[in-house]
């Protein structure tokens, strides 16, 4: 297959079959359906194999397989793609999880045509916005995203979904409006410079950026707190993370995966793409604020899930203090203030690289845990931790699955949670040693929620809930899922090297040109300052 | 290629249970409930790892010809030979080192440490992470013990586990909530695969070459514990207790974080020993990079006082000219103590353990007593170097609270596990006190030997359990050993070595006879006490340890007459009670063979000497009081020996009056027990309630915690979505009054024109008479108005 | 304001002048208005439906003197005879067709007041 | 005062005075009696001011013709042997008002306009041919299209043709409103019957 034309048809292959689904199968064949559509999303899992074992260089650190075509010509907008090693495991990552929970869609009933045509179109959109490489077209995506999420939600959901639907698109809608306005700052800027033919292109806007010539430093510092706005919404960050558990709550449980496993990682992925090369100045300044919120949200979510009694809505909160180590992790950039320089660029290399496999790791186990809560919601149709219990001995297998599951969300090592966890936490220290001290104090609290959760719904002599009878062993279909999980949490808790090394030269280069442009900006504030002083 | 031999030996021993772990527990077993196939496996991956284990220990002595045990030399010669040459990677000896930091000429005993790579975890730039090895003479007495205990255990377990073959077992300790028991599969297999995980994580722990790799085999071990407490689900108590040894883990590991965000910001590596990358390049391990002076002091910048990294190390030279400030060195090395303190149930966080003793007995034999709890003093051993004054001293502290207040709790316990579970934390605390103290041999000989006589005991508490159906409170025990003689015997063996008694010889203490425990307790508290006597001011660090060598012997032999000798207190049980099988009883005896002998001829002997092999450069003269550092004189082993019969006098004295005092209290009825109990009631509760300490940490920090959370939670929901709430419904106000706004004035503006040119139209409708003649009538006006304008506006 | 004054002067003096009357085209022109206007006022007045038709007769037959005083008093000619018999002929054919509907009327409404004819009523 | 100043005088009051006893008369027959009267003198101030033809074709077709027709009106549609419908006083009033108004408005109209077209014509009193008093003829030939009242030196665009084509139209026309009066007209049921 043509290298260039694989980006496409990843983007797109979902959306075609969306179309062949919704205009060629009858509506009354749901099983067909369902078959349909996850033959689609397996068939974009291969894809994206087939892009990362065959096109994908690993050691190149640049962007790859750059796809451009005229969209909107007079407002310089492109139809641009490409592949890095920022974008190439969440690719991976985004069909993979899709893949599984298309599998664990086989418990929704209601409306399936419906329900796979938006879960395909959302597909879509997942995926182009980890490919576009043009502002304007990530920001499409982002938006075409958003509203097959709102319907499922909405459509799909629990008793409140209408208010978790809403809740979630009023949030992220906020988030992006920011985002529009940044994107117009430097659509604007880049004009008014005359390199207008790139106001959209985010690889010269980060050039710019890096030549220092894009923004002022205090435009910087604007641009770069709406886009991290937006941005952390979606991570989503304290304090603006109150739409999660309601979303995860109401969501069904394929939703849920999605949600948890690809859809938070957009947050993270639109900060390491698009706020900190464009605005590295803006990022430094910001550093600490980031830093400090990344470690409320460890604890906060910690605390919370503590509190909680839903099942789902405690995996929604580790959820938060699960990515509050992503933000944690991108933020960790120490700099020598009187010159400017980045110190122990290493150690915010190794922050950035954890944060990376964090936000990997996470997509697996916390697309896991919802996966297991699900199953067992399937099955009695209560979350109420309360009500659980001695389902290790009724179910041994789903008992040892979720335990598997559960374990790599608590950062067991040689499960996936603990390398990233512990990357971003050894990465702090040479930050700031009270942000790390306290970063790291969420691996007692994480320990105690997971395992009283479990506890509490494993273990114990007998089920103390509604609808014993239901308790039966998993399926195949549902063994597979959760079999898959937890295999890839294993294998990337013992080797982390396989990501580290797609990820590391782009890191390393992004960072670079971020230490770069935040150089020229602090430069150019120096001069300005010296000059106000002759004057 | 010795390095690579014993490198593969070791591996093999590591990983072969991992995958008896992945057959075991995906083989299918479920299916066949009686079939001790999985127990098999396992016994034979850690039965082959015992050999290779052994093999690998014979290969490394023949490597230096065994000079390791040379009598008359030792002293002298380990001192100069351990890390004056450096560890080379992966075999090839081109370093000279410069002996820079030793006055004595270099006595080559050929290589004995060999460290290197396995893979990568992760590179960024210069820094890495790696999965490491580091072998040297504790690694291979560790990995000798481990595997051989473990494979003894596994035996005892196969007898005692083996009620669990059954596809419907009645679980006595498990009720439903109608009051009936819980009735449930026998987990035969189950057992068996999470013992395997526990030994590949342990052993995985102790080939460790990095701090990070054995922080990694750490929290492993730490959720083997996990399963294997948790083992009766079913059990309340056996979940909540999984639960606390986890968490209370986890706090200690939160502290080992910190140590390693300290040593991994300054240092840059986790490993120990030097190692070559894959590019050729000789990279320092942390043991190089901190380097210390003659006096056994850590080099530091004159100017800030700093501690200089990488001062002395050879070839590529990572640390540069760095330093790392020296409180931030003590607080790494607190940091990765308090990972020991969690691990090794030292206080403040020893409360898990005796919970621990909720698993199956054979678990408690090996992972919390002999091994797991074990490791947290092995990684104290093994971190040594990076260790300094005021580290070392709170270390000695922590351990000698530990083994006092174990020690008390331990003499009020009824339950004969929980007995043995004070005493090993006691006896652990006693094993950090001797490394606290310099005794860094000393601290890991009674590891060893503790780990044969503890494990042995906690055999000999499995078999009476077994035998007794499942009954743990001694009160209702007593005259055993009429019944049970082989592990009445075996014990006897285990409560004497842990007791310390020994029989003094004709020609002093050199020849004396003594097991196991006598040697290595000799040798904490003569430590304890060259250290007090450079250090009058801690005094305690010796008073404790030698009153507590006597509380030791006063509650060991208190169980055993409490539950061998006498008369029996409960005639049923003692009726139905019976002996072991042979699978239980054979590894008794084998244990306590080793838990009589093994540590013979002392600190001449040769299990001293190959654990003291390897043992840091600077242990030997002890370290001389320096400004900024705790201004604290470390002992050499001159000055232990000068004190050491002294010692041993003592230590042996308090054994025999604890020993004589219970046998007074219990193996007589001179002495009514009820009425000292009744007497000393405040004391008696305050030591059953094991010094309050859960009471206290449930009101610190489990209550609050779930207060915050709570508070957390209501934070959410009050205020964030209360605010997210509130300006949804100034929306909705702003939106209504849109609303207003639009249908009073925008839509009220365009009806009133459609309203008044539809009222206009209707007001002209009234002259729409249909009256022909008033139409003429109008057209007459207007054309007379018409022309009045006209005319008016025209006049001309 | 003058201006205005005077054209109502003129205006008044053309009416005020005329004491006697002489064969010239402003007394022929009256004598026509005088008409229009009778025709004017009966078609208004009249609620019968042939006082009607005669009004209509009255103001035609203004228009026709008009026409003649223009052709005997200026240089229009023969025109405004020719126009006049135009007029005289449509009055007929006019009358002729009003009869009928008149006739048409009466049947439906057995009367013949126009105030009966009023459904184009607003 | 000449004679035709006499003649004119009483043929105008006649008109005048007929015309408005028409609009003030209450009956029908009242009514086509003052018409009559009224027409009857139009026809002769017409004589007076030498339009023999068309006073002649005043007396036979309106005077003889539609005021025949008229009393055929009065008669077919007057349910009693006298028609009266009466015209409330007040209105009679107010259309007398307006009249006068619109009398005054309209005379001074009239008499606002300078009739005369070219200052050639200005001092003239009337066309030569119509002042001859012998129109019969030269209508005559106006209807075949000739003008003999025009002066044929004089600018060509504002001759005017003759009156063969309107003439036609109007005799067609006349044709089509007999058939249609007479359609109008029949004898139908009365609604309601």
């Amino acid at each position: 297959m043509n290298p260039e034309f694989l980006l496409s048809a990843i983007i797109f292959a979902p959306s075609v079959g969306a179309l062949i689904l919704a205009l060629l199968i009858d509506s009354k064949n749901t099983e067909a359906m369902r078959l349909f559509a996850f033959a689609t999303t397996a068939v974009t899992f291969g894809l994206t194999l087939v892009l990362w074992l065959g096109e994908f260089h690993a050691d190149a650190p640049g962007m790859q397989l750059e796809v451009v075509e005229p969209w909107i010509p007079t407002w310089n907008v492109y139809y641009r793609l490409g592949v890095d090693g920022i974008s190439m495991p969440l690719v991976l990552l985004t069909s993979l999880i899709s893949m599984l929970s298309m599998g664990a869609s086989w418990s929704i009933t209601k409306h399936v045509k419906g329900y796979m045509v938006l879960f395909l179109l959302l597909e879509t959109g997942m995926m182009g916005v980890f490919l576009a490489l043009d502002f304007f077209l990530f920001y499409v995506f982002w938006e075409v995203m958003l509203l097959p999420m709102y319907f499922l939600i909405g459509v799909w959901g629990g008793p409140r979904k209408e208010y978790a639907a809403i809740k979630f698109f009023l949030y992220t809608l906020a988030g992006s409006v920011l985002m529009l306005v940044a994107m117009l700052m430097f659509y604007f800027s880049s004009s008014s410079s005359g390199a207008q033919a790139d106001g959209f292109n985010l690889i010269r806007l980060a050039e710019a950026a890096t030549a220092g010539t894009l923004l002022s430093p205090e435009m910087q510092i604007t641009a770069f707190i709406m886009l991290f706005i937006g941005f952390a919404i979606k991570l989503p960050a304290f304090p603006v993370h109150t739409w999660l558990p309601d979303a995860h709550v109401e969501a069904p449980t394929p939703i849920s995966m999605i949600l948890a496993g690809v859809l938070l990682k957009m947050g993270g992925y639109g900060i390491i793409r698009i706020a900190f090369p464009l605005c590295p100045y803006g990022a430094q300044y910001l550093a600490y604020t980031m830093v400090a919120i990344g470690v409320i949200s460890i604890i906060y979510g910690a605390f919370a899930a503590l509190a909680q009694t839903d099942f789902k809505r405690l995996v929604a909160y580790s959820s938060v203090s699960h990515m509050g180590y992503v933000l944690l992790g991108l933020a960790v950039w120490k700099i020598n203030e009187q010159t400017g320089e980045t110190m122990n660029s290493e150690y915010w290399q190794m922050g950035l690289n954890g944060a990376m496999f964090q936000m990997i790791a996470h997509g697996i186990s916390s697309a896991g845990m919802f996966f297991m809560v699900g199953v067992i919601y399937d099955r009695v149709h209560h979350r109420d931790l309360n009500k659980f219990g001695g389902l290790m001995g009724k179910m041994p297998l789903y008992g040892g699955l979720s335990a598997g599951l559960f374990f790599a969300g608590l950062g067991l090592p040689g499960l996936c949670g603990f390398i990233g966890e512990v990357f971003v936490v050894l990465s702090t220290w040479s930050y700031n040693p009270a942000l790390a001290i306290v970063a790291a104090s969420g691996v007692i609290l994480t320990a105690g929620y997971i395992l009283w959760a479990m506890q509490r719904v494993y273990l114990g002599a007998e089920y103390k809930g509604p609808h014993p009878e239901d308790l039966t062993p998993m399926n195949i279909r549902e063994q597979s899922i959760a079999v898959t999980l937890l295999a890839l949490a294993i294998f990337l808790g013992v080797y982390p090297v396989i990501m580290f090394n797609d990820m590391t030269p782009s890191i390393s280069r992004m960072a670079k040109a971020a230490e770069a442009g935040y150089q020229q900006s602090a430069d150019q504030l120096n001069q300005d300052e010296m000059q106000a002083a002759q004057r | 290629m010795v390095g690579e031999t014993l490198r593969n030996l070791l591996m093999i021993a590591w990983l072969l249970p991992l995958a008896g772990f992945a057959v075991e527990i995906f083989g299918g077993f479920w299916g066949s409930r009686k079939s001790r196939v999985a127990a098999w496996m396992s016994v034979g991956c850690i039965g082959i790892g015992f050999l290779c284990s052994l093999s690998a220990l014979l290969i490394w002595g023949n490597s230096n010809s065994w000079t390791v045990l040379d009598h008359d030399s030792h002293d002298e010669t380990h001192v100069d030979t351990d890390h004056a040459k450096p560890a080379d990677a992966l075999a090839t000896d081109t370093h000279p080192s410069p002996d820079s930091h030793t006055s004595h000429p270099p006595v080559v005993r050929g290589k004995t440490v060999y460290s290197g790579t396995l893979y990568y975890l992760a590179r960024f730039g210069s820094l890495d992470i790696s999965l490491d090895y580091y072998i040297d003479s504790l690694t291979l007495v560790m990995f000798t013990m481990v595997t051989f205990i473990a494979t003894c255990i596994h035996l005892f377990a196969m007898g005692y586990m083996s009620e669990e073959l059954t596809e419907e077992l009645v679980d006595h300790s498990a009720h439903l909530s109608n009051g009936h028991h819980v009735h449930r599969p026998g987990r035969y297999y189950r057992f068996f695969a999470f013992l395997s995980l526990f030994c590949f994580s342990m052993l995985g722990l102790v080939l460790a070459g990095n701090i990070f790799q054995v922080f990694i085999f750490w929290e492993l071990v730490g959720i083997c514990s996990f399963l294997l407490i948790g083992f009766y689900t079913e059990r309340k108590s056996a979940c909540n207790a999984a639960n606390k040894a986890f968490i209370m883990n986890r706090v200690g590991d939160f502290g080992f974080l910190i140590g390693l965000m300290v040593l991994w910001t300054f240092f840059g590596t986790f490993r120990f020993g030097e190692t070559v990358n894959d590019t050729g390049e000789v990279q320092a391990g942390l043991f190089q990079m901190l380097a210390r002076d003659e006096t056994g002091n850590v080099l530091r910048d004159a100017a800030s006082g700093d501690v200089k990294i990488g001062a002395v190390t050879t070839g590529a030279d990572p640390g540069g000219n760095r330093t790392i400030p020296y409180s931030l060195l003590v607080v790494a090395g607190l940091g990765v103590f308090a990972g020991c303190v969690g691990k090794s149930a030292q206080f403040p966080l020893q409360t898990w353990l005796p919970d621990a003793m909720e698993g199956p007995t054979p678990v408690s034999a090996l992972v919390h007593s002999a091994t797991m709890v074990a490791a947290g003093v092995y990684l104290v051993g093994r971190f040594y170097p990076m260790f300094v004054q005021e580290v070392l001293l709170t270390i000695a502290y922590v351990g000698c609270i530990t083994l006092f207040m174990a020690a008390t709790i331990a003499i009020v316990a009824t339950d004969i596990k929980k007995v043995l579970a004070y005493s090993t934390i006691s006896q652990l605390g006693y094993m950090m006190l001797g490394l606290g103290v310099f005794g860094w041999g000393a601290g890991l000989f009674h590891l060893i030997t503790h780990a044969f006589f503890k494990s042995l005991m906690f055999l000999c508490s499995g078999s009476v359990i077994y035998g007794c159906h499942h009954e743990q409170e001694m009160p209702k025990m007593g005259g055993l050993w009429r019944k049970m003689p082989i592990t009445a015997f075996t014990m006897l063996v285990g409560v004497i070595a842990i007791s310390g008694l020994a029989i003094p010889g004709l020609i002093g203490l050199s020849s004396v006879f003594a097991f196991s425990g006598f040697f290595s307790k000799d040798a904490v508290v003569a430590t304890s006490l060259a250290f007090v006597k450079d250090n009058p001011s801690h005094f305690l660090l010796f008073i404790v340890p030698l009153i507590t060598a006597g509380i030791t012997a006063f509650y060991m032999f208190r169980l055993w007459f409490y539950t061998f000798a006498g008369k029996p207190r409960d005639q049923h049980l003692y009726d139905h009670c019976h002996e072991s099988p042979w699978i239980m009883t054979g590894p008794l005896l084998a244990l306590s063979f080793f838990a009589a002998f093994c540590a013979i001829g002392g600190e001449d002997g040769p299990l001293y000497r190959l654990i003291t092999g390897d043992q840091p450069a600077h242990i030997a003269h002890g370290i001389a009081a320096a400004a900024g550092s705790g201004e604290i004189t470390l002992p050499g082993h001159d000055a232990i020996h000068d004190v050491h019969g002294t010692a041993g006098t003592l230590a042996l004295i308090a054994a025999a009056s604890g020993t004589c005092l219970a046998w007074l209290l219990y193996g007589t009825t001179l002495v009514n027990v009820a009425e000292i109990r009744r007497q000393l009631s405040g004391l008696h509760g305050f030591l059953v309630d094991k010094w309050h300490f859960d009471e206290m940490y449930d009101a610190l920090f489990v209550k609050p915690a779930h207060v915050v959370g709570q508070g957390c939670a209501w934070i959410d929901k009050t205020v964030f979505d209360g605010i997210i709430h509130a300006s949804a419904k100034i929306m909705i106000f702003v939106s209504k009054w849109d609303k207003l706004f639009d249908e009073a004035v925008v839509d009220g503006f365009v009806n009133l024109l459609g309203n008044s040119t539809f009222a206009f139209g209707r007001s002209l409708r009234v002259i729409q008479t249909g009256r022909l003649r008033q139409y003429v009538m109008f057209i007459v006006v207007g054309v007379v108005a018409l022309f009045a304008i006209l005319f008016t506006t025209f006049p001309g | 304001m003058t201006g205005r004054r005077i054209g109502l002067i003129q205006n008044s003096k053309f009416l005020l002048v005329r004491s006697s009357m002489t064969a010239d085209l402003n007394s022929y022109l009256f004598v026509g208005a005088v008409l229009f206007v009778c025709g004017v006022v009966c078609m208004a007045t009249k609620r019968n439906g042939i006082g009607v038709l005669m009004g209509v007769e009255l103001v035609l037959n203004g228009a026709n003197v008009n026409f003649v005083a223009f052709s005997r008093y200026t240089d229009l000619g023969l025109d405004g005879q020719v126009f006049s018999l135009f007029v005289i002929v449509l009055a007929a054919a006019e009358a002729a067709v009003a009869l009928a509907i008149a006739l048409n009327f009466y049947n439906n409404h057995l009367t013949i007041d126009v105030d009966r004819a009023n459904k184009l009523k607003g | 005062m000449n004679g035709e100043s006499f003649l004119f005088t009483v043929f105008a009051l006649a008109t005048c005075l007929g015309a408005i006893a028409v609009v003030f008369s209450q009956t029908v027959v009242r009514m086509a009696f003052w018409l009559v009267i009224s027409l009857g003198s139009t026809a002769a101030l017409f004589f007076l001011a030498n339009a023999d033809f068309v006073g002649a074709a005043q007396l036979l077709i309106y005077v003889g013709g539609t005021l025949v027709l008229l009393v055929f009106g009065v008669m077919l549609t007057a349910s009693g042997p006298y028609l009266k419908i009466a015209t409330s006083p007040g209105e009679i009033v107010m259309g007398s008002c307006v009249g006068l108004l619109f009398l005054v408005v309209v005379y001074a109209s009239l008499n606002g306009v300078n009739w005369r077209k070219s200052p050639a014509a200005a001092t003239e009193n009337s066309n030569p041919v119509v002042a001859t008093g012998k129109t019969l003829r030269p209508i005559g030939l106006s209807f075949l299209g000739s003008r003999p009242d025009q002066d044929l030196t004089s600018d060509g665009d504002t001759l005017t043709p003759g009156y063969l084509l309107p003439f036609e139209i109007v005799s067609v026309h006349l044709l089509v409103v007999l058939i249609g009066a007479a359609y109008l007209a029949r004898a139908k049921r009365r609604a309601g019957e």
